[in-house]
């Protein structure tokens, strides 16, 4: 191999040290209108009166678009794998986190667009808001979604929880020296992409929409907006490849949506460039997990069972959220072998807003909380973090929570090579282990039922 | 926004002071870092500006054991002097911001903005402005209780007396643009008293009276920072709650403190 | 008011308020820098004014009339890249290339006023300026190579000195 | 003041390719007739490299310079499907797309040759731009000639097309869990050791170093798997200490709304980043490769909070690891107010957060 593990500069490296890259915001349409968006003040409310009259009767206004104006106004970013749509693009009569989308005006520079959605009259009649997740279940708590209540209830089997149920947790409890719980808690995180959501959408002669985008999925995205739109995919040509930044947070294609809408409306070019405030406080964010972690474990340190309950904060609508909860409970063991698993994982309404996708997606919390749980573990029994760690590590044909054997795990090696590099005297019988499958004194009785027969990944 | 406002550039502070003050009232641009922002996005009406660039305010002197600092000086410059003055300047964003932001901006942005509050108050600075009823002198709370910064107002200059010693230490995440949440400066003057003064610890800028008349009275530091707190009145905000102001006012106050070498 | 924007005499018709962001990207299509924040926070827009790096988003036009600006367009060309430039490629300082232009302005300045390869230096001079792809870790060695006076083979690219490589037992090729 | 310093470790796991699969990547090339190539996929470049990547895997499998190849993924009327990047799928699936397209070019170009060279194509090679017979590596011909003869001789094109899509798993078992195959393209793991210091008078926390190694499967373009982690690194430490969209959560107020409210790393909190990078090809992926793009944040936070525990005994198990959950643990622990909950064989902690400190609603125990 020469080319194929070569030290190659980037293909667009020339391009993005001259400042020659264009990005959509550098692209330049004659013609092109300016959006902004009219944004929910309140946590949840009712909307009583939207009048956008005066507005659209401004100076230099070319277009108000409301949900009035979305031919499918409700679609799923999860549709296409049978999970309903729950999310208004823009909101009808209730919105249900502050910074939801009501309208969004075209005009000729945006300072009179800014100006066109101040002058839209609502009326809101403001309800409690529930943000913790924890409270979510209670009989009393505000309802959150329409369409699921107050956490998604249409799993497989139409259960209201994702499950995971492995082996005997039951005996593994019995069987433990030591049962250890934590409840671990991550946040809310915003992507902060240099390049905020952008988007230009223009009208073309031919009847098509040319849409510049800085979606990280441009055919997850022509999805989203044909569905809206209720066009065919011919009809709608995206233009992109090139993000300023994503991180998982330019997978939703909201902007791209509605600014097609205002195109398609005024007639004309539109560009949506949203301000660094509307990036941080109403794009899609890391969602926060709340997680509950029970090990059962001996004395000489094997993980015998996992009891865990998830709650994920979805915030307002849906969105990811079913996917990344399904991801954590496939991952809910981490980088161990635990033979006896009970898992509970729901997803939650807040009136926050709707999280989405970013880097390590459903599992960086879920590592965070794993990992800090190993640690108190391996304190509890007085045992050194590696040993804890590199007895308990998934090896070939161990099987995931799912029953997938591990094809090439290398939780033993990178362990050892991280003793190396940071000094860290191993053992003898630590600094001998492979991944190699189980035997003799690495595999106890409790892991012989959950080998399995390789083949997987 | 491209609001069309007209901005004056006068050559010196007398033709500055006769532009903000001439009607209808200018605001006041200097390094920008503030309004020009607030322009673009549309948060502030501008009617007429007056730029200082050019108007000869940004003068650093020192006679007599008094500094005086053009309002117009910018932070990079202001850092350079001792604390708590030149610390407090050079905690306030990076180097490009520094090198455009000016000290009188900086007094007169509202908070989480206008660090240079503390240590001016600690300083028992003597600020000198103009309205159209003339130049005037006071403090830092005498400007505030004049109305302050608005359309009209002109900040000149700051003076202060330089201290024997002076110390100035923060509460802030060590990030580069990260606001500072608290900060505590302590000056000690030429007649040995020492006076304390916080930025973060209430609302706006205060003094820290009760920690100062401890030390007058032959008390330690650790007696002066846990007095501090009396004169606290902690809020929550972005940048930290108040349970965590309250808790961190003596550290840090002891920390300013230890640092003066008292 | 008149500017001289990469060596090329302008006529700025925007109103004296406009930011100078605004003024090269809208008026003058000059769009390299970047309106990543427009309040001064990420360092996307810097652009030299009279040689020293100056956020173009806090910047009144108007106070800038008169002057001399660059951005990275002026400082190198595809075919006749800066030193900084090549050193960006070479040590893989740009990924989204969202902030590079700024970052390669104001360490153009930062290395033309005499700057050392001090990381720590370096750091203080560029820490107002944000990456969110990099870690920062492989802008402070393109930086710190050109402050020491390496060249740069813009065809291939380094590794840096914190990594090493291993390769799992029995996976060897 | 004291300033306390702490070591703490971590390990992680994280598959490549989205949950469940079901994710398709598709692409086509052409060559033109000079033997130039050009590939056209709809994968995006967020800055991960994708375009340099697929470039590379394609220069590679069909056997010509790099610098021959041309790749757009501008728009979706010339780019066949790809489900985008993201779930660190971009060199894994959306690779294993271009590569099996390349392959298909390089078999028109060996058939091409072929009949040119009267010579049978299994007894051909492709390599630097030129096709050449195995053992006598003096009869050759450039690719470019072979493009040449198959546009003006043979009036053909020389194309290729490819499509990946590992099948998607149901969940076979809505109770158990338990999937049909595998949910995932590939799985890769890391550990990390953080180093930190922690001031016991304001709950500051400082990283001073991270060391880190990581399965990468194989590395494409290595300087650019270095750039994933490095880039990951600082962002866990920002997920670690100092990132927060809601700093008073649960409750929505006081939100950062810019870069100096908002807290993303900057170079003044930069630790030591050192890196040990394992090649552990794996079976599915385009030359072995693994996705590893996003894991790369994963492993910090816990190592940071053990760190903070080694440093100080305290546990802050709600993050980020603010200086006002430091002290607030650290208070807790002069006051004797951090021990957990001990009966008999039961050990635990943070019960105040738990969920049956604030609802019946949802019984939850061991």
């Amino acid at each position: 191999m020469k080319v194929v593990g070569a030290r190659l500069p980037r293909y667009d490296g020339v391009g993005h040290v001259t400042g020659r890259t264009t990005y959509v915001d550098d692209v330049r349409v004659p013609g092109m209108l300016h959006a902004a968006a009219l944004r929910s003040v309140h946590h949840n409310a009712r909307i009583t009166r939207l009048d956008t009259g005066a507005a659209a009767a401004m100076a230099g206004v070319h277009a108000v678009v409301t949900h009035a104006d979305v031919p499918l106004l409700v679609y799923g970013h999860l549709s296409g794998a049978g999970i309903p749509g729950d999310e208004p693009l823009l909101a009808k009569d209730h919105v249900r986190y502050r910074g939801q989308p009501i309208a969004l005006v075209a005009a000729d520079t945006v300072d009179i667009a800014r100006a066109a959605c101040a002058a839209i009259e609502v009326d809101y009649e403001e309800l409690p808001a529930l943000f913790d997740v924890r409270l979510g279940f209670d009989g009393d708590a505000p309802v959150i979604n329409d369409t699921f209540g107050n956490w998604y209830d249409q799993y497989e089997g139409n259960l209201d929880v994702r499950q995971i149920r492995k082996g005997d947790i039951d005996a593994a409890m019995d069987a433990a020296d030591l049962i250890v719980s934590g409840v671990y808690r991550t946040q809310s995180v915003e992507q902060v992409p240099l390049e905020t959501q952008v988007c230009v959408a223009i009208p073309e002669p031919d009847g098509r929409l040319t849409i510049h985008t800085c979606t990280q999925a441009m055919y997850f995205s022509l999805g989203v907006v044909c569905s809206h739109l209720q066009l065919p995919m011919s009809e709608v040509k995206m233009v992109g490849g090139t993000v300023g930044g994503g991180f998982g947070g330019k997978v939703d294609t909201a902007s791209d949506t509605l600014t097609a809408l205002a195109a398609q409306k005024s007639g004309q070019p539109v560009k949506w460039r949203w301000t660094r405030e509307e990036e941080m406080l109403a794009s899609g964010n890391r969602g926060p997990w709340h997680m509950e972690i029970i090990d059962a474990v001996t004395s000489d340190g094997w993980i015998l069972g996992r009891k865990m309950l998830t709650i994920h904060d979805a915030g307002a609508y849906g969105r990811f959220s079913v996917y990344g909860l399904t991801k954590h409970s496939f991952h809910h063991t981490g980088a161990y072998s635990i033979p006896n698993l009970h898992f509970d994982g729901y997803v939650v309404f807040t009136n926050k807003i709707p999280t989405t996708a970013m880097r390590g997606y459903g599992v960086t919390g879920l590592s965070t909380a794993i990992e800090v749980h190993a640690e108190r573990v391996a304190k509890e029994l007085g045992m050194d973090p590696y040993e804890f760690r590199l007895k308990n590590a998934n090896r070939v044909n161990d099987t995931s929570p799912n029953r997938i054997a591990y094809e090439d795990p290398s939780t033993v090696e990178v362990l050892q090579s991280l003793a190396a590099a940071t000094g860290v005297e191993l053992g003898d019988g630590l600094r001998a282990m492979t991944r190699e499958q189980r035997s003799g004194d690495m595999l106890p009785d409790h892991l012989v039922a959950q080998i399995g027969s390789g083949g997987g990944h | 926004m491209t609001s069309t406002a007209a901005v004056s550039m006068p050559s010196s502070e007398a033709e500055a002071v006769a532009a903000v003050t001439a009607q209808p009232f200018a605001t006041v641009l200097a390094g920008g870092t503030l309004l020009v922002p607030q322009h673009t996005l549309g948060q502030v009406e501008v009617e007429r500006a007056v730029w200082l660039g050019r108007a000869e305010m940004d003068g650093i002197s020192r006679s007599n054991g008094r500094m005086t600092v053009g309002a117009a000086a910018p932070l990079a410059a202001c850092a350079r002097l001792d604390a708590p003055v030149g610390a407090c300047a050079a905690d306030v964003g990076d180097n490009e911001v520094k090198a455009q932001a000016t000290i009188g901006g900086n007094i007169c942005s509202p908070a989480p903005y206008g660090d240079m509050r503390g240590p001016l108050l600690a300083l028992g600075a003597v600020l000198r402005w103009a309205d159209p009823d003339g130049t005037h002198t006071g403090g830092i709370a005498d400007f505030a209780a004049s109305g302050g910064a608005r359309p009209g107002v002109l900040l000149l200059d700051i003076a202060f007396a330089v201290p024997e010693a002076g110390s100035f230490v923060a509460l802030r995440r060590h990030h580069t643009q990260s606001l500072t949440a608290m900060s505590v400066s302590a000056v000690r003057g030429a007649d040995g008293n020492v006076t304390i003064a916080a930025t973060g610890a209430a609302p706006d800028a205060c003094r820290l009276l009760s920690a100062e008349a401890v030390l007058a009275g032959g008390g330690s530091i650790a007696e002066a920072a846990d007095a501090s707190v009396a004169d606290a009145d902690p809020y929550d905000d972005v940048l930290a709650s108040a349970a965590y102001r309250r808790r961190v006012l003596p550290v840090y106050v002891g920390r300013a403190l230890e640092q003066l070498g008292e | 008011m008149e500017l001289t924007v990469n060596s090329v005499a302008r006529t700025v018709q925007s109103p004296p308020l406009t930011s100078l962001l605004t003024v090269l990207r809208e008026e003058l299509d000059i769009t390299s820098p970047k309106a990543g924040c427009e309040s001064g926070g990420c360092g996307a827009c810097t652009v030299l004014v009279d040689g020293q790096p100056r956020r173009s988003c806090l910047t009144a036009v108007c106070a800038v009339d008169g002057a001399e600006v660059t951005t990275v367009e002026g400082l190198g060309t595809p075919e006749d890249l800066s030193r900084v430039q090549q050193a960006f490629i070479h040590h893989y300082a740009a990924q989204c290339g969202f902030c590079t232009d700024g970052l390669i302005v104001a360490a153009t300045a930062y290395v033309g006023g005499g700057g050392s390869d001090d990381t720590g230096d370096i750091g203080e001079a560029l820490a107002g300026h944000y990456c969110r792809c990099t870690g920062y870790v492989k802008i402070l060695e393109a930086v710190a190579a050109v402050a020491r006076g390496d060249t740069f083979d813009t065809a291939s690219t380094a590794s840096s000195a914190n990594n090493t490589y291993v390769t799992i037992a029995g996976a060897e090729s | 003041m004291a300033v306390h310093r702490g070591k703490g470790l971590a390990t992680v796991e994280y598959p490549t390719g989205m949950n469940q699969n079901g994710d398709p990547s598709q692409a086509w090339i052409k060559v033109k007739p000079d033997g130039r190539v050009d590939v056209f996929s709809g994968t995006a470049d967020i800055g991960n490299g994708s375009k340099t990547v697929q470039s590379q895997i394609v220069a590679e499998t069909i056997g010509v310079p790099y610098d021959w190849v041309t790749y757009d993924n501008s728009n979706t009327d010339s780019s066949p499907m790809c489900t985008g990047t993201f779930a660190s799928r971009a060199t894994f699936v959306a690779g294993n797309a271009v590569l099996k397209a390349a392959r298909q070019v390089r078999e028109r170009i060996l058939a091409v040759a072929s009949r040119e060279l009267e010579i049978d194509p299994a007894d051909l090679e492709v390599a630097d731009g030129a096709v050449s017979v195995k053992g006598t590596p003096a009869k050759s011909m450039g690719v470019d000639e072979v493009a040449g003869a198959a546009t003006f001789v043979h009036g053909e094109l020389l194309t290729g097309d490819g499509a990946h899509l590992n099948p998607g798993a149901a969940i076979i078992d809505p109770t158990t869990g338990e999937v049909d195959k595998p949910p995932h393209a590939a799985i890769s793991y890391a550990a990390c050791t953080a180093e930190v210091e922690v001031d016991d008078e304001t709950g500051d926390v400082r990283v001073l170093s991270l060391t880190q190694a990581y399965d990468i499967g194989r590395a494409m373009n290595p300087t650019l798997v270095e750039g994933q982690i490095d880039g990951g690194a600082v962002m866990g430490l920002g997920f670690g200490l100092l990132e927060d969209c809601y700093p008073y959560y649960p409750t929505a107020e006081h939100r950062g709304d810019g870069m100096n409210t908002y807290h993303v790393p900057t170079m003044a909190e930069l630790p030591e980043i050192k890196n040990v990078l394992m090649e552990n090809p794996s079976s599915g992926g385009p030359y072995g490769a693994k996705g590893i793009g996003e894991m790369s944040n994963n492993a910090q936070p816990a190592a940071i909070a053990n760190a903070i525990h080694d440093a100080v005994g305290v546990w802050v198990t709600e993050f980020p690891i603010t200086p006002e959950r430091v002290l607030a643990a650290l208070d807790a622990k002069r006051e004797g107010r951090s021990e957990p909950r001990r009966e008999g064989r039961v050990v635990a902690f943070d019960e105040e957060l738990s969920i049956n400190s604030f609802t019946s609603a949802k019984t939850w125990g061991a």
